[in-house]
């Protein structure tokens, strides 16, 4: 009971904020609005009891992505946008028919076992075996994504950097 | 090698030493403390609380140093002030003031002739700069520096404005806020009164001198 | 929902608020007190009990400071973004507020279950992403200010706490390696009996590290840049007054106790000290006692030093702790297996080979960064 | 002014990463100004690209006041020139107006003098380096430290002259009145205890890591663009120019004291140079301090000028090495009670000109630590 009342209040606040952060003109306000529906997002797996995944949401989409949104909003030109703009663009419907579609994928192994679901395998969610299971199977893996990861860092410090030319010998006038 | 952050040590000794040396050492690391100047070397009690509780003399020199100077006041030697008052409204001081901050009118009798002394003499102290040019330029040693510091009021426009009646001090006061200037000038005045009376003394037995030669020589004429 | 739950969830969570609360009034005060001491001046000395003379060591004066930030004008800059202003320092102080839950004090009145609702397992990791949320109101605040020096006191503000989240987590990580555990309370467990951390070359040097990156992450002097009054006069809250100024201040001062709590955890054993056997109670007071430890020394520092200027502080971040901290994992990986050997004499060399790998690298480290920094010999005229 | 030294620092733009400047006004009530004074600075991100100097908020006309007031009447107003080292300032100008009517000062009054002249510059230069440190970003300890020994020189001057501050002391032909008795021991010990205060002071500066790493380097003035700029002071002898008034024009009797004058080879010309210059220019005065105050000798103070003159029609200049650098006052005498022209050389402003040359490039935490450094006081700035 406590649990589902739980899962509303954050799944009413990760739509919300999803639905902010998309609607929302002025891009500081959709980021935080983003950033809402991060949090929401990992009060669930707290609720899963996947403790070490919703410290790694809030660290690296809360902490991290939100910074690294902001700083490259910063940078661009206009901020606030106005907010009369239409409430859908133009090919809603589109859009639309992509989510069903993804949505039915989703619930197709459950709606193929329908009459007796699986029950749910007692498991103990714990960092140790996680840390195992990044460290061996998924080893490789890890190392690529951390060394495009380092790549796509140094790319964005020489970018942001630009070119400092050389001072120049100015004639004395 | 130095030690890395061996100057930020440093520093921090330096903070630890002042730290404890504000608890032990009070007189040295408190310096608002020092009031060696004065005779007793210690803080008037009085001043403890200010301005809670106000003390009584707070403007002589158990506060204030010798030649501490705030605003102007007009001397008079004792009595009623106005019969007494050294100043003569001669307006040199109304003339020399940098933020020209003095007023005068000088004062006449019923027959429109001068008597010398101020009708007015107003000092607006908000405007005053303490600079003590007045006095200096003062021939008459009339006016001087006071040392009365709390004069604050809520009245922004007359509050500040002192009138003749207020600057008026008597010569014994003077005495009391600055015992060795005021003796200095006493002196000074004293010197420059013997001066002019020995002077007039002397201008006196020349007249007579010659008043007796000429009276000798009248006698010499009526002999012959 | 169970009564009984709320209750202890209750009974854990008001008083560790009001505790750090009191303490945070507590802190303002002796912090006023000692810089002022520091700077040969008597500091507040006059508001104690009201309506009476009393002073008290002017005690009295975080309670006239509070009545007068919440009866102050509540100002709102014309063109600033209302709605965000008003949540920039409500979110500053709840990151600060929760990570208080991830530190292990043993208050005498918590019984098993309340304890356990926040001695999470992955303890460690919640605090650094929590106090990680304390970047996003900083810069909410200096965005919605809309003005110059908020904006640059947010930019740098958000600059220098990721760059220093970097040698914090890392510096943490020691810990959690050599313990093998995310719990807080495990990792102060581990350290009873005066086995503290910070007593090995390797937990030092994270210590000295930890601390370093903590006063960065609080904003403590000499790494005050985002509120460096000198240059962007408040920084961040610049365009703050009132109750709202309050929380800012409010908020610091909590994430300084939770910093401070966090490193009293890893590296000073917790609640670990003399007498637990006698009145286990003693614990908290330890903690506390720790905690106080570490604002004196902010303080200190605070009463001393100038601040770095931003290149500066960004190159000591990357260019000596990060290279250091990255180092001291290998030391402090290789002390483990030394110590798995489990003989006392390669124990000894280890110690000495990881005192000396550390010390000259931050020797050498320091030397390249200086470059020709140094005092100076000047000349005379006759 | 010639732009000497050019922007050291270019960036160029690349196609579609442009960013724009910021613009930042600090001032005039900006907390490190030092008093109403506005930099228009130009910040990429936090670098410094350009920077205007805004002032003229705090003028006051002296000039012109002075032009309508007898001579006498303008010394109280020249206290209120540099408000720290009004003791000089009164004796800057008190020089110019006895070149005008020619008054032999006595013993006693000149070794006065030069001890508050002396005096002036501990109290102008503790503080200075207190402000700097207090730039620099520090809580105020250096500052107070500075105040604690200030404070003590200011009673002193509160004994001589009966303010601590607008002293308006020196007059012309000697001073106003004699210091109170006790007053020579009470400032020798003061003198005595100065030291003592410094050896704590560079304990606690001059090692410092941080100080050293944010001052060295920054700010660079080269000695060329110092002396083309008329960079008097001790800016001047920071950039390398042993170039001290005391030593050149040996006004008062400042030829009767040993003193050096520290100065730097003029490689660097930082911040660092500037606040250690100054560091041991204290050292320095407590010497001349400690020589004048054991010979002074007995005797009137006051020569025999009238208060009130005429002077001759002639012009004069006085200068003096203030605290700042060189203060001079410019007088034309037109043989009424009143100058016909009265001109004032401020250091602080002159040494202002150089500001734009010395911050560009720099970040905007070193804008304000260069005009910290640089030592002004917007009284003689504006005027």
């Amino acid at each position: 009971m406590n649990e589902e009342i739980a899962f509303w209040i954050l799944s009413a606040i990760a739509v919300l904020g999803a639905l902010v952060a998309v609607r929302k003109r002025n891009l500081i306000h959709g980021v935080f609005a983003l950033l809402v529906f991060f949090a929401g997002l990992s009060g669930l797996f707290l609720l899963l009891l996947a403790e070490f995944i919703a410290a790694v949401q809030v660290l690296v989409y809360i902490g991290a992505v939100g910074v690294l949104l902001l700083f490259a909003i910063m940078l661009t030109e206009r901020v606030a946008g106005d907010d009369n703009r239409r409430m859908t663009s133009r090919g809603w419907r589109w859009g639309l028919v992509m989510a069903a579609a993804v949505f039915v994928v989703l619930l197709l192994r459950p709606i193929q076992k329908w009459p007796s679901p699986e029950p749910p395998q007692p498991i103990k969610p714990s960092v140790e075996e996680l840390g195992k299971k990044l460290m061996n199977p998924y080893v490789v893996t890890l190392e690529v994504l951390a060394l495009l990861l380092t790549a796509a860092l140094i790319g964005a410090v020489t970018a942001a950097q630009g070119v400092r030319m050389p001072k120049e010998e100015d004639s004395q006038e | 090698m130095s030690i890395l952050g061996g100057g930020i040590f440093k520093g921090m000794a330096v903070t630890l030493r002042n730290f404890v040396g504000s608890y032990i050492n009070k007189k040295e690391r408190l310096p608002t403390n020092d009031y060696s100047w004065r005779a007793d070397g210690a803080l008037p009690q009085s001043i403890g609380d200010y301005p809670k509780e106000k003390g009584e003399q707070l403007s002589d020199t158990t506060t204030v140093t010798e030649y501490s100077r705030n605003f102007p006041m007009l001397l008079h030697d004792g009595g009623e002030p106005m019969d007494t008052v050294r100043c003569v409204a001669c307006q040199i001081c109304e003339r020399e003031c940098p933020p020209q901050c003095i007023y005068i009118e000088k004062d006449y009798d019923e027959n429109g002739k001068y008597i010398k002394r101020p009708a007015v003499f107003d000092i607006d102290v908000s405007v005053c700069m303490s600079c003590q040019i007045c006095v200096e330029v003062c021939p008459f040693d009339a006016i001087v520096m006071n040392s009365q510091f709390e004069l604050s009021t809520p009245n922004r426009f007359g509050g500040l404005l002192v009138r003749r009646d207020d600057l008026l001090k008597s010569n014994d006061y003077y005495h009391k806020i600055h015992p060795e200037e005021a003796a200095a000038r006493d002196g000074k005045m004293a010197t420059e009164k013997a001066a002019k009376e020995a002077k007039k003394k002397a201008a006196a037995e020349k007249a007579k001198a010659a008043a007796e030669k000429k009276a000798a020589e009248a006698a010499k004429e009526e002999a012959k | 929902m169970s009564l009984e739950l709320l209750i202890d969830i209750l009974i854990a969570t008001v008083p560790l608020m009001l505790i750090f609360a009191t303490l945070f009034a507590f802190t303002t005060w002796l912090e006023r007190k000692a810089l002022a001491r520091i700077q040969n001046r008597i500091g507040p000395n006059k508001v104690g009990i009201p309506c009476t003379r009393i002073g008290l060591f002017g005690l009295g004066q975080p309670a006239a400071d509070g009545i007068k930030m919440i009866f102050k004008e509540n100002i709102v800059p014309r063109g600033a973004d209302r709605l965000f202003h008003l949540l920039a320092p409500i979110l500053a102080l709840i990151p600060s507020m929760l990570v208080l839950c991830f530190l292990p004090l043993d208050f005498p009145w918590l019984n098993e279950d309340s304890v356990k609702a926040f001695l999470l397992d992955g303890a460690v990791i919640f605090f650094f992403a929590i106090t990680g949320l304390n970047t996003l109101a900083v810069f909410m605040a200096g965005w919605a200010s809309r003005n110059k020096y908020s904006l640059l006191g947010g930019m740098r503000a958000v600059a220098q706490m990721v760059s220093y989240e970097i040698p914090l987590v890392l510096s943490a990580v020691i810990v959690v390696m050599m313990v093998g555990s995310l719990n807080a309370g495990e990792i102060a467990g581990v350290q009873t009996g005066g086995n503290w951390f910070v007593f090995s070359p390797w937990g030092f040097a994270a210590f000295v590290i930890f601390f370093i990156a903590a006063l960065a992450e609080t904003n403590r002097s000499p790494f005050d840049l985002p509120e460096a009054e000198s240059e962007i006069i408040a920084g961040y809250f610049t365009e703050y007054s009132g109750f709202k100024f309050a929380l800012f201040f409010l908020a610091e001062y909590i994430a300084m106790f939770a910093i401070s709590g966090l490193a009293v955890t890893l590296f000073l054993g917790g609640g670990d000290g003399p007498g637990l056997a006698v009145a286990p109670w003693l614990s908290a007071v330890w903690f506390l006692a720790k905690i106080f430890g570490f604002i004196a020394v902010m303080i200190w520092l605070r009463g001393t030093l100038p601040r770095l200027r931003v290149d500066q502080l960004m190159g000591f971040a990357w260019k000596f702790m990060l290279p250091i901290s990255i180092l001291n994992i290998f030391v402090a990986g290789f002390a483990w297996h030394a110590e798995q050997l489990g003989n006392r004499y390669i124990t000894v060399i280890t110690w000495v080979i990881s005192l000396a790998v550390l010390y000259g690298a931050a020797c050498g480290l320091n030397q390249l960064n200086r470059g020709k920094v140094r005092p100076r010999e000047y000349k005379y005229a006759e | 002014m010639s732009t000497a030294a050019a922007p050291n620092y270019e960036l160029i733009q690349q196609d579609g990463l442009e960013t724009n400047l910021l613009e930042v006004s600090m001032g005039p009530h900006h907390p490190s100004t030092h008093g109403v004074f506005r930099m228009d600075v130009k910040l990429d991100g936090e670098t410094v690209v350009d920077l205007r100097p805004v002032f003229g908020y705090l003028h006051r006309n002296h000039e012109k006041l002075a032009e309508n007031m007898s001579y006498l009447s303008s010394m109280p107003f020249t206290d209120r020139l540099d408000y720290f080292n009004s003791m000089s300032n009164n004796w800057a100008y008190a020089l110019a107006a006895e070149k005008l009517i020619e008054v032999e000062v006595p013993e006693r009054a000149e070794y006065l003098r030069v001890i508050m002249a002396e005096l002036t510059r501990l109290v102008n230069h503790v503080s200075l380096v207190g402000f700097f440190i207090n730039d620099l970003g520090a809580l105020g300890t250096p500052l107070l430290y500075a105040f604690r020994e200030r404070e003590k020189i200011l009673d002193l001057f509160e004994q001589a002259s009966g303010a601590r501050m607008m002293c308006n002391y020196f007059r012309f032909g000697g001073l106003r009145n004699d210091v109170p008795e006790g007053w020579l021991e009470r400032a020798a010990k003061v003198v005595d205890h100065f030291p003592i205060f410094l050896d704590e002071y560079e304990q606690l500066l001059c090692e410092n890591e941080i100080i050293l790493s944010r001052t060295q380097g920054v700010g660079n003035l080269s000695r060329q663009l110092a002396i083309s700029a008329g960079v008097t002071g001790p800016m001047l002898r920071a950039s390398g120019v042993a170039y001290d008034l005391r030593k050149v024009d040996q006004y008062g009797i400042y030829d009767r004291f040993k003193f050096r004058v520290p100065y730097t080879d003029g490689d660097t010309g930082d911040c660092y140079d500037r606040f250690m210059i100054r560091m041991l220019e204290m050292r320095e005065s407590i010497e001349i301090l400690k020589q004048a105050l054991a010979g002074i000798p007995k005797g009137e103070i006051m020569g025999n000028a009238p208060r009130v003159f005429k002077p001759k029609p002639a012009e004069s200049y006085g200068r003096i090495e203030g605290p700042k650098g060189e203060l001079g006052f410019y007088l034309i005498a037109d043989g009424t009670p009143k100058p016909y022209r009265y001109r004032v050389r401020p250091p602080s402003l002159i040494n202002l000109t150089v500001l734009r040359d010395m911050c560009l490039g720099g970040k905007i935490a070193d804008a304000v630590i260069i005009l910290g450094s640089i030592d002004i006081v917007l009284g003689e700035v504006d005027r």
